[in-house]
């Protein structure tokens, strides 16, 4: 494990809960997966800050969403391990690691195209109970909080409108109200300001930040690199599917090994 | 409450009653067969699907039967019009086809359909209507042990007994003669199975030893791998349950290994006009039983294969042969009770047959409890390339060649 | 964007999976129980329709009609029970007339075998056949899509061989004859009592769907329609939720098919395990449409009625075949929503009500969600977050949204 | 069991092996290029059988002769399905629809062999048809050699394509990753409707071949699709060699267990195989990242 510098404190945000115990947040240990001898993500260990907003970045093709979804239990890494907040939850099922506290988003925005607005965000409702199950979808107070995540996010005069119909910008919103809709303590984004216009960038920095002081931690792949700068608290760069430089975004920016990474192809 | 709604409900109404009125008016407009003076006949054939070839033979001997019977004046002086349809090879359909055909339709009497399949359910649905069911083509024992009381089959004898001249021929070979071993393959069908098991089992209890015992699904097209066990089981007599085309496979594999047996006795196939030109020839000394022969000096045979000669340039074989006979015995109970249609006239058909014996293209026939026949096959075998009779040795044509020489 | 009463309250029943209505005015509470004329007509087109069936037995002018009947709702019960599973889940089986058989046989064998009165019989038939989509399912939903529909395929064919080989026990192509449940009853009768077990067959799985419909299990089940990955994102136990829906799909096959035993009487292995019996229910399903409760009854009305009538046109030839085909073909390539979208779509049209037509049709949606992910540069993408600028406004209308492919390329991501 | 039946039955295996290998592989090109599982496969490859079976019987020539045109002609069939029905659907639901959309296709083949040619089972009668060869004790018929050759060389041939030519490592790409190959500027949907086209060669192929030695009825599709589609399971979806390899155990499999079983419980082979694969090892036994999540 590379050594860490953690002197991200002071980072962007704002009141982050005092990490006095500092306690942990997502972990991987020498993660490894590969398609066919194509090592997408090889020998990764990465230590992401609770209660903060970390970012991953680096070269296309450097395994960045291989990571993600090795994390997220969407793929099944060949070796290595995951833990969350000190539980291991490698090869666990994507829907136990979801509930156990972490959401995510997809590259290429996914909604489910032809469900309203509401709906979306009723499917990531909860219910554990077998009579819960099969009784009626919507209870009014779960209703009511999707309502509110929706205005939040500015979408609400929406919501009985099939996503599918949405614009782009639209179901991005969408589909980080849904992720919200869990109450997820962790919050993966793949890409959040990808394909949107610079207004709705703004809007959904804006949103991660305030999410960030109510003490949501943060893990965003992102390629806008003033996005990643002036949002993120700790920057990991990926290169050929391992971490080679993390920091705070101003030390990893003259990092040489970074820019041999990003300018060296 | 949002428009879509109300219309989904509006549409789905409005297309669930029209289909509805659909399925009752395209069924519905075709009833009544014919004018009073006639007597519809209803059958069922499998004109379509996996039965269809010999389905369509019986689909010649009945029209053949019509025909004759209307030239000749028709039954009770009525003419006779027959209404087939087609099962598709299936059970659904060949229950909904006679369930029309009595309850929609009205007709006076039914044929039985082809295919043992299919004779079961067919039956039961003629017997809850408590019609006369006289059929060519269900001849497996299982048919006969369900209890059917208006079952006839119209040919002489079940399938288990098909091969019974044989197998009393075999047995009374002085035992130096007498071959020791058997393999027997039998296409999964209670006909073909009837047929090959009726000889098999004849064959074990007088001491041969059944050394292969095969079944094979009705659609397996690849024979070499239970040639090659006939085969390596190097058995002196080889018993093929076969319809056609299974038959034709499995010989030419057999030919492909070169397996001589000095017997070789197959169902159906080797009637078959075609039989000889598919295995290339090499067919000298097969055995084939048969219910029918075109050369059989009966009265109305005579007749039958003349005018039918006459009509399809071919003389029949045993479907068609089959189905004629069907016809003949429910014309012989029709003019003997003298009433043809539905209700009491059915049951004193039925009562009249059982007691009865009928004069047919096959021979007098006569039947018992079940409607099993009574009388027995004929056992052909290819004499310098004919298909002759002969066994029983009083019906004889040929000399009965054991054993049989190379193919 | 116009404005309408909200049918998604919490009490008012959801009957349809399609999308609700317009949106509803900020701040209003759930109203209860309030009759509307939509309601009214709702429920006036449901009581016809229920009474249209009840009395279909003493319309009939003849047994035949009445038998044709009860093979109509024979399908309409697969049908509607494949749904379970093909409409909520989107996942195609096109094996399950294994169910259909295995629910026929272990009824008949439980009668034959254990001597249980027909009915109890039936209802153990059903557990056999729960006990036996158990390992299928799970085996089946080990991967995703393609492997299912082969799995499903090769059900039916290796059940198919195990009923053939297996003779002895089960008949094989003897058949197997089932004991009339009322062997008192004369044909007619039995018809028409077999058209009423098969209509509250029907019913039951018609109250199951909707309740499924409308609970957070179905929500779960149409995510996974949608976008499995998703789903399983957003914490949908997927797996557990297939397995479930094929659970209940294969059951209640198995029982329309024990009924269908009870019924008919003979059971040849080709004739029950066959494929064409699984593709008619695919058929019936989606021609009706799959999304809606009523899709499949109304496909098997129309299948049901034009395999009538094929073969009266077509009897002695295999061209029925070729129009089962055709009309496949066309409702997937045209019409992969069903017949009630589509009509749906036509009133509207024609209808008085309509607020606006969505101009967007799915490709070009589809094609400028692409176009939007593609470009990694911020454009034009569509409305601003806030909404409500003059981009979002042409396509807020309610409805006509069943043609809108999948936005975005989902599946297309990963590494 | 003897050995000689044994050595018979293995030789026999080998056979059947090289046939199912062919026709797997095709079924396993479509899946590649287009995440398509081809229902109509087996159909094609009974009408090309028919064809065959029909130009024997007009012309009287010997039947691989009709492999000059049910090639080229279905290789047509094949781009032109892809381009005008499969590329039709709706990417999201396209694996689905498109099972549907091709078992329509096998119907409407199936009803309008039976249509134009009946549903009388059919067979090609050749001079050499009964004739075999001693092989080590077995004998092989002649007919089943040649098509086992017909077999062996168009793999061979398909091989040789995929490794060697510009148009197989096109091909290859596509199959292994689709979006990628785009963006090296390969024009994927091109490459799939020659894919496709490919995959109906190996059906027309081997029509002709199994025309050569068994009796073909319109609905025998039915019997040939569920073994084929078990195989390219437990070879990898995708995966050729995989698929080739699967095919020859599994034939091989097939015929030596039909010496103790009986036809009937030998084919269960097959679908034994596949739940096993499906429990063991779900992306198949040779298969590469593709069947993941397939």
């Amino acid at each position: 494990m590379t050594t860490r510098t953690t002197t991200g404190t002071g980072g962007g945000s704002t009141a982050a809960p005092e990490p006095a115990a500092a306690p942990r947040s997502l972990e991987t240990v020498g993660l490894s997966k590969s398609f066919g001898g194509v090592h997408a993500v090889d020998d990764a260990t990465v230590t992401f800050h609770h209660g903060k907003i970390n970012a991953l970045i680096g070269p296309n093709g450097s395994g960045k969403t291989t990571f993600f979804n090795c994390v997220t239990g969407m793929i099944a890494p060949d070796s290595g391990s995951v833990s969350y907040r000190g539980r291991d939850i490698t090869r666990k099922a994507p829907h136990a690691i979801a509930r156990g506290g972490i959401g995510r988003s997809f590259q290429l925005c996914r909604v489910f195209p032809r469900m309203t607005v509401l709906e979306n965000m009723l499917v990531a409702v909860r219910r554990d109970r077998l009579r819960e199950m099969f009784t009626g979808s919507r209870k009014p107070e779960e209703v009511d909080k999707a309502r509110a995540l929706l205005v939040r996010v500015g979408i609400d005069h929406l919501e009985h409108i099939e996503a599918g119909n949405l614009s782009y910008g639209q179901q991005k919103l969408l589909e980080l109200a849904g992720v919200l809709m869990a109450d997820p303590e962790t919050i993966m984004l793949d890409e959040p300001a990808g394909g949107v216009n610079p207004a709705l960038i703004g809007r959904i920095g804006t949103l991660v930040r305030e999410l960030n002081a109510e003490g949501k931690t943060f893990l965003v792949v992102e390629h806008n690199m003033d996005m990643v700068m002036s949002l993120s608290d700790h920057v990991i760069v990926f290169d050929r599917g391992r971490p080679i430089a993390e920091g705070p975004p101003s030390v990893v920016q003259s990092d040489p090994r970074v820019l041999e990474a990003y300018l060296g192809i | 409450m949002s428009s879509r709604r109300k219309h989904t409900w509006g549409v789905a109404a409005a297309l669930s009653a029209g289909a509805l009125v659909l399925t009752t008016a395209c069924s519905g407009d075709s009833g009544g067969g014919g004018s009073d003076d006639t007597i519809v006949i209803g059958v069922s054939l499998p004109l379509t699907g996996d039965f269809s070839e010999p389905g369509k033979g019986v689909q010649r001997g009945y029209e053949a039967w019509a025909q004759m019977v209307n030239e000749d004046g028709g039954l009770l002086g009525r003419q006779v019009e027959l209404k087939i349809l087609d099962d598709q090879s299936s059970a659904d359909r060949v229950v909904q086809d006679y369930e029309a055909l009595i309850a929609k339709d009205q007709v006076d009497l039914i044929f039985g359909p082809f295919s043992t399949r299919l004779v079961v359910p067919s039956a039961r649905v003629a017997e809850e209507y408590g019609m006369l069911f006289v059929e060519p083509a269900g001849a497996a024992g299982e048919v006969f042990e369900q209890g059917f009381e208006n079952l006839f089959y119209a040919a002489p004898a079940i399938a288990e007994d098909h091969y019974d001249y044989l197998a009393e021929y075999l047995l009374g070979l002085p035992e130096d003669e007498r071959p020791q071993t058997v393999a027997v393959a039998s296409m999964d069908d209670p006909f073909a199975q009837g047929t090959a098991y009726g000889l098999r089992d004849k064959l074990a209890e007088g001491g041969l030893e059944i050394v292969v015992d095969e079944v094979y699904p009705p659609n397996t097209t690849d024979f070499s791998s239970i040639a090659a066990k006939i085969s390596s089981s190097g058995a002196d007599v080889v018993v093929g349950g076969t319809q056609y085309q299974d038959a034709v496979n499995l010989i030419v594999s057999l030919q492909q290994l070169n397996y001589q047996p000095r017997l070789a006795a197959f169902s159906t196939a080797p009637t078959n006009p075609e039989f000889s030109a598919a295995i290339g020839a090499k067919t000298e000394g097969i055995l084939s039983p048969t219910g029918y022969t075109p050369e059989a000096a009966w009265e109305s045979n005579t007749d039958f294969v003349e005018r039918y000669t006459e009509i399809h340039g071919s003389p029949p074989s045993e479907d068609e042969a089959n189905a004629f006979t069907t016809g003949q015995v429910v014309a012989a109970a029709v003019e003997a009770v003298g009433c043809a249609e539905q209700g009491d006239c059915q049951q004193q058909l039925i009562d009249w047959l059982r007691d009865a014996e009928v004069d047919t293209v096959v021979g007098p026939l006569s039947w018992d409890d079940a409607g099993r026949p009574q009388s027995a096959h004929l056992i052909q075998q290819y004499v310098d390339g004919e298909i002759r009779i002969v066994l029983p040795e009083d019906a004889q044509e040929a000399d009965f060649v054991f054993p049989k020489p190379a193919w | 964007m116009p404005s309408a009463s909200d049918t998604r309250s919490s009490t008012a029943p959801d009957d349809t999976t399609g999308p609700g209505g317009a949106g509803r005015p900020a701040g209003a509470g759930p109203w209860r129980g309030r009759l509307t004329t939509g309601r009214l007509i709702r429920l006036g087109a449901f009581l016809v329709c229920a009474a249209l069936l009840l009395s279909f037995p003493s319309m009939a002018p003849n047994p035949y009609i009445l038998s044709a009947g009860v093979v109509v709702l024979s399908y309409a019960c697969t049908a509607t029970a494949w749904n379970f599973m093909g409409g909520f889940t989107g996942y195609v089986s096109l094996g399950h007339a294994a169910f259909f058989g295995l629910g026929a046989y272990s009824t008949a064998l439980l009668i034959r075998d254990l001597e249980l009165s027909p009915f109890v019989a039936w209802l153990l038939g059903g557990v056999v056949v729960l006990v036996v989509t158990i390992p299928v399912g799970v085996a089946a939903l080990r991967v995703r899509g393609a492997s299912f529909v082969i799995v499903s395929i090769s059900f039916v064919l290796i059940t198919l061989l195990v009923f053939q080989g297996w003779d002895a026990f089960t008949g094989g192509s003897n058949g197997l004859v089932v004991p009339r449940p009322f062997p008192e009853l004369l044909r007619p009768e039995h018809h028409r009592v077999f058209f009423y077990l098969f209509a509250a067959l029907l019913g039951v799985m018609l109250l199951a769907w909707w309740a499924i419909d409308r609970s957070q299990f179905g929500m779960g089940l149409k995510a996974v329609r949608e976008d499995e990955d998703k789903a399983q994102a957003l914490g949908v136990p997927t797996r557990n939720y297939k397995l479930a829906a094929y659970l209940i799909s294969g059951t209640f096959t198995g029982l329309a098919g024990g009924m269908y035993a009870l019924w008919f009487g003979d059971l040849d292995p080709i004739f029950q395990f066959s494929i064409m019996l699984g593709a008619y229910m695919v058929l019936m399903a989606l021609l009706g449409g799959v999304r809606h409760l009523f899709g499949p009854l109304l496909g098997a009305l129309i299948v049901g009625s034009a395999l009538e009538y094929f073969k009266m046109e077509f009897g002695d030839t295999q061209l029925h075949l070729v129009a089962t085909a055709l009309l496949l073909a066309l409702v997937v390539l045209f019409m992969p929503d069903g017949i009630i979208p589509a009509a749906r779509d036509l009133v509207r049209r024609f209808g008085p009500q309509q607020s606006s037509i969505r101009e967007m049709t799915a490709a070009e949606l589809l094609e400028r969600n692409r176009e939007a992910a593609a470009e990694a540069a911020a454009r034009t993408a569509g409305g601003t977050a806030a909404g409500g600028t003059a981009g979002d406004g042409d396509r807020t209308d309610d409805g006509g949204t069943d043609g809108a492919g999948a936005a975005g390329s989902g599946k297309e991501e990963e590494r | 069991m003897n050995t000689a039946l044994l050595f018979q039955s293995l030789v026999l295996g080998v056979l059947l092996g090289g046939l199912y290998a062919l026709l797997a592989a095709g079924l396993t090109l479509y899946f590649g290029v287009m995440r398509v599982v081809m229902i109509a496969h087996s159909a094609f490859l009974i009408l090309a059988a028919y064809i065959a079976w029909y130009f024997n019987q007009q012309t009287g020539w010997d039947p691989l002769f009709s492999l000059l045109i049910t090639v080229p002609l279905f290789f047509g069939i094949g781009v032109g399905m892809q381009r005008l029905l499969i590329t039709r659907l709706r990417p999201a639901t396209l694996t689905m629809m498109s099972v549907l959309l091709t078992f329509a296709i096998a119907l409407f083949i199936e009803g309008m062999i039976g249509f134009v040619w009946s549903g009388t089972q059919r067979r090609i009668q050749l001079p050499y048809s009964g004739d075999s060869i001693n092989f080590l004790g077995a004998s092989v018929a002649v007919v089943k050699l040649m098509a086992f050759a017909l077999a062996a060389l168009s793999l061979a041939l398909l091989y040789l394509l995929m490794k060697k030519s510009r148009f197989g490592q096109a091909l290859r790409a596509t199959i292994q990753h689709k979006e990628a190959a785009q963006l090296v500027g390969i024009r994927t949907d091109r490459v799939a409707g020659l894919g496709f086209g490919l995959g109906l060669a190996t059906a027309a192929i081997g029509g002709t071949a199994l025309s050569l030695d068994a009796t073909i009825y319109p609905s025998l599709h039915w019997h040939w699709i569920g073994p084929l589609m078990a195989i390219i399971v437990v070879g990898g979806l995708g995966s050729i060699p995989g698929t080739a390899i699967a095919a020859m155990v599994l034939g091989i499999g097939q015929s030596l267990l039909q010496v103790p079983l009986g036809t009937t419980w030998a084919q269960t082979l097959f679908y034994v195989a596949l739940f096993a694969t499906l429990m063991l090892r779900p992306q198949g036994f040779f298969g590469g990242r593709l069947a993941q999540r397939f």
